[in-house]
């Protein structure tokens, strides 16, 4: 394993101390060392936006932390969520007096210690409403949709959920567009090579050469299917055939799309497959109206590829297009 | 030998249980890694660790020092373990609350209690290849062993057997929830982890006890 | 080797051709398949920016095209300059007729490829001048400096001499303030994985797992020393040590700093880098005035980091801080 | 057999050199991976495939085939390659101007021409372990071979041979230029990519002479 870290069992700690000296303008601490806020958080009188969730994935889940984007963060160690009490405090630094949305991804340990928290923070007459993302379509069943995991479509719902905020509107208001924008959003995963974490050492599972896992999760959660690895076209198609027809994505479709590289995966790559992308969507009378393609939701250093496409009606196209700023989405 | 232990002289069991969680790190995470995220040890070496530096010295009684456990599980843990086993431990420390000692019928309630305390949080089902199936068939035997007649120490013993036995059935298991779920069939075959950082639990804790016993 | 692509002798062009497709509001075709420009370029009365150099360092060189910062691009395959023709076609759609500046890199191909457009050029009346940027310390002994390689400093040295033409300057101008940028910068890489290059197949090097490699190049060059892996914080002083004396930086200097993964390091790793990097500094009295950490200079999926650091005075200083747009750096 | 052979007809011995560097792609990628990035025989391959393609049918000349293999390497293959054997052959492809024969005077010249045209654009020396140190020994060689009063044909045996032995002397070589050149002392014991591939050229182009002096 070679990895740049000090202390393996502190690597969080490190990490979110340099973030916190390098952003100043972009990332502030409060008094829970595992809970960064915007510097304006608490806004007063906008619902606060809260989310968190394993480290390992930057810039998630704190490169997401910004204008129009989340007030605080709950950041968990590696691969694994934060505590009941950071969620709680983070609650906390996000709340302006009109309630907190805390917008997560379905994972045991963020489904536990958000209950816990949101009932501790009920008990001090704080309003916190959830959306928990399920956008990774491989993970479980269309009719089992409410176990799959949450994975990149997570960042467009931050999106809509903080520029909703942002509009004014009220706490219910706001939970409405973020799950509306979950709802409408599909993902899946190709994974290439396993990643390791510095504590543990060794990778968390294993891929044969030449082959790739098909639907595979964010911690290496095993996928679908493992084959030879296929031309980059091939897998475009392979990856649309999985979540097009899932919500369906159909002709005409206004839609989102996020690649994201999952950390090693060289980013011509990502190109090269958003050229098969683009041309199998335009071929099917899609209309791409906001591009992301960069390493947006990570995964350490593993290889592979997560595509997200979230289908939009005029209001998440208005909450897309809206400002925002933090260190994983910019728009102007 | 007597049947029942001071309980404000036994926080000592919980350094005890941190002990052995450290001793275990390695193992743990291997079996985590084999259908999970092979971060088990480490995730439990981290917060049971943080709680060792917070007991103190002298240490404090046993429901003190369960709760110190449990409440940094939860705060400062997180992942599926703080939930889990901060709710644990601190039902467990519940049933002692009023006790000045630990016997038999109090360590019934703990198991009971424990039990409860982690299916209400993580609302799994024994059988679904989680530490509740080390946890479920422990208290259990343990009841059943004490009803029939057999001794605090005995009763213990029955219990680590059948924690034991438990963490060994999850082999054949197929995940239902937690990250190995998404497995499916593939998840057949191995150890759950939870279930062997529990049934550890349990053993620690029953030789802790049984030791306090005879001294 | 898992990764992704079509030929493994044409991810040039597939990458390419998804770049367009994504970012047509940034990257231009030209009629030359390995030049792409600006969609403002040639931009009347302005000096024309001109980079180019191999693939594979993504978002460098063609990330770099944008306003305020390269108006023209030559792409060359990986890892190898791109061809005279291409520079050469490079310069013809930068020229707004006040000359162009070819900001680029010290290697051999290089070199004797923009020496032949610069000749060809000069055939059409176009005058091209040049800086070569060689701010990579331990590539060579500091009197032998000009033998020193390109590395991420270049980035540097495209913002400023972009900036500057945007202010009016003519060629002279423009050239003598990226030399004045390339001459006050300095850089160094670590090297913890090799790459493989996918029409190659297999690993360009290796580095003995556990060890690193003290100033690699970014094609995987060979560097000064290969050691034990150190922790973070050892790494850190370490690359100062090697970079700070050479120029040297002292105490009250503005400097600006980049941190760039050389592609398969996580960015978590690079703040924890930074973290340690930031104390020095501050404790040696030096003030970071501009900072950049991520991916900015890649090397495929090389495990490793370079540091890169520029003494400013107020001219760089106000041309670092000068507004820019592309894909790899943004200032607004 | 005649000593020398016609230019028009000639034009075969640049497809002879593309399968040369196609059947050779991965041993030269090969050593220069020791000592560079491992990419020599892809570079070769892909430019003199390009050149291929734009041959024709029916074959050029052979000066019109060494010009549309150099402008292809110039103007579209880039690297380091593009420029030196782009340099080497339109060097060679000069000589061969106004020419209806290459007999072993005009070969002198190409190869001297050559050896100049890398030497200008590279600025390396010989012994700085290039592919320089493959081409000078050769044209050396050839020279003295033909004014010692060997005919063209041996005259282009003695030049294969000491093609062979400038790039087998490269292994003891530091490299003074190009990527290897950053490796100072451990560049050495391994050979030259670009030696190998000029002396791959080279000894082709030798064959392919004679077989035509044959023929
Ligand atoms: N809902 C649940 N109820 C009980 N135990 C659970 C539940 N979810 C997971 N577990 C246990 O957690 C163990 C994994 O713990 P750990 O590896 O520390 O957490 P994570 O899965 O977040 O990496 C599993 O082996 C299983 O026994
Ligand atoms: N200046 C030069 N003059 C002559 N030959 C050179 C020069 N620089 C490099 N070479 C030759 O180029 C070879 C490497 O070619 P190649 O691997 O295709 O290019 P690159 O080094 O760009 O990857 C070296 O082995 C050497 O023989
Ligand atoms: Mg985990
Ligand atoms: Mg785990
Ligand atoms: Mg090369
Ligand atoms: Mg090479």
């Amino acid at each position: 394993m070679n990895r740049i870290f000090n202390n393996p069992d502190f690597v969080v700690e490190d990490a979110v101390r340099g973030y916190l000296k390098a952003h100043p303008d972009i990332l502030a601490a409060t008094e829970n060392a595992r809970v960064l806020r915007r510097p304006l958080a608490p806004q007063k009188d906008k619902v606060g936006i809260v989310t968190g969730g394993g480290s390992g994935h930057e810039p998630a889940f704190l490169g997401y932390v910004g204008d129009g984007m989340v007030d605080a963060v709950a950041v968990g160690e590696i691969f694994s969520s934060p505590s009941a009490k950071a969620f709680h405090d983070a609650f906390v630094a996000a709340d302006g007096g009109r309630g907190v949305a805390c917008l997560y991804g379905n994972y045991a340990g963020d489904n536990m210690n958000v209950k816990l928290a949101v009932k501790q923070a009920a008990k001090h007459d704080l309003t916190v409403k959830t959306v928990v993302a399920n956008d990774d379509v491989p993970s479980a069943p269309k009719d089992e949709i409410k176990k799959r995991r949450g994975v990149a479509g997570e960042i467009l719902m931050w999106k809509v959920g903080g520029a909703r905020a942002d509009e004014g509107a009220d706490l219910d208001e706001v939970i409405a567009s973020a799950q509306k924008a979950i709802d409408a959003t599909r993902s899946i995963g190709i994974g290439l090579s396993p990643c390791t974490i510095p504590a543990v050492g060794k990778p968390n599972f294993s891929i044969e050469d030449g082959h790739m896992e098909v639907g595979i999760g964010h911690h290496g959660e095993p996928g679908v299917a493992v084959m030879p690895i296929k031309p980059a076209n091939e897998i475009a198609d392979l990856m649309l055939d999985h979540i097009l027809p899932d919500l369906p994505f159909e002709k005409d479709d206004d839609v989102a799309l996020l690649v994201s590289g999952l950390g090693a995966t060289p980013i011509m790559e990502l190109y090269i497959l958003y050229d098969r992308l683009a041309e199998v969507l335009q071929a099917r009378g899609m209309n791409t109206r906001h591009l992301f393609i960069g390493n947006y939701f990570t995964s350490l250093e593993m290889q592979g590829v997560t595509l997200t496409m979230m289908r939009l009606d005029s209001e998440l196209d208005r909450l897309l297009s809206a400002p925002a700023r933090s260190l994983g989405l910019t728009r102007i | 030998m007597t049947a029942s232990i001071a309980i404000k002289d036994a926080g000592g069991l919980v350094v005890e249980l941190i002990e052995a969680i450290n001793a275990n790190r390695g193992w743990l995470s291997e079996i985590d890694g084999a259908i999970g995220d092979g971060d088990h040890g480490i995730n439990m070496s981290k917060g049971f660790t943080a709680a060792g530096a917070k007991l103190g010295d002298p240490l404090p009684s046993l429901p003190d020092a369960l709760n110190t456990l449990s409440e940094t599980l939860i705060e400062d843990l997180g992942g599926s373990m703080g939930p889990l086993y901060g709710y644990l431990f601190s039902s467990m420390a519940d049933e002692l609350e009023g006790q000045e000692r630990l016997d038999a019928e109090v360590f019934a309630k703990m198991m009971h209690a424990a039990f409860e305390g982690v299916k209400e949080i993580g609302s799994a089902d024994v059988g679904d290849k989680t530490l509740l199936d080390a946890l479920y068939p422990a208290t259990e035997a343990f009841d059943e062993a004490w009803r029939s007649g057999k001794d605090f120490a005995e009763s213990l013993d029955t219990m680590s057997a059948a924690a034991e036995k438990g963490r060994d059935a999850t082999v054949d298991m197929v995940a239902k929830v937690g990250r190995a779920s998404r497995l499916g069939e593939r998840s057949r075959g191995v150890l759950d982890a939870g279930a062997t950082s529990c049934c550890l639990i349990l053993q620690t804790l029953a030789k802790g006890i049984k030791q306090r016993m005879q001294g």
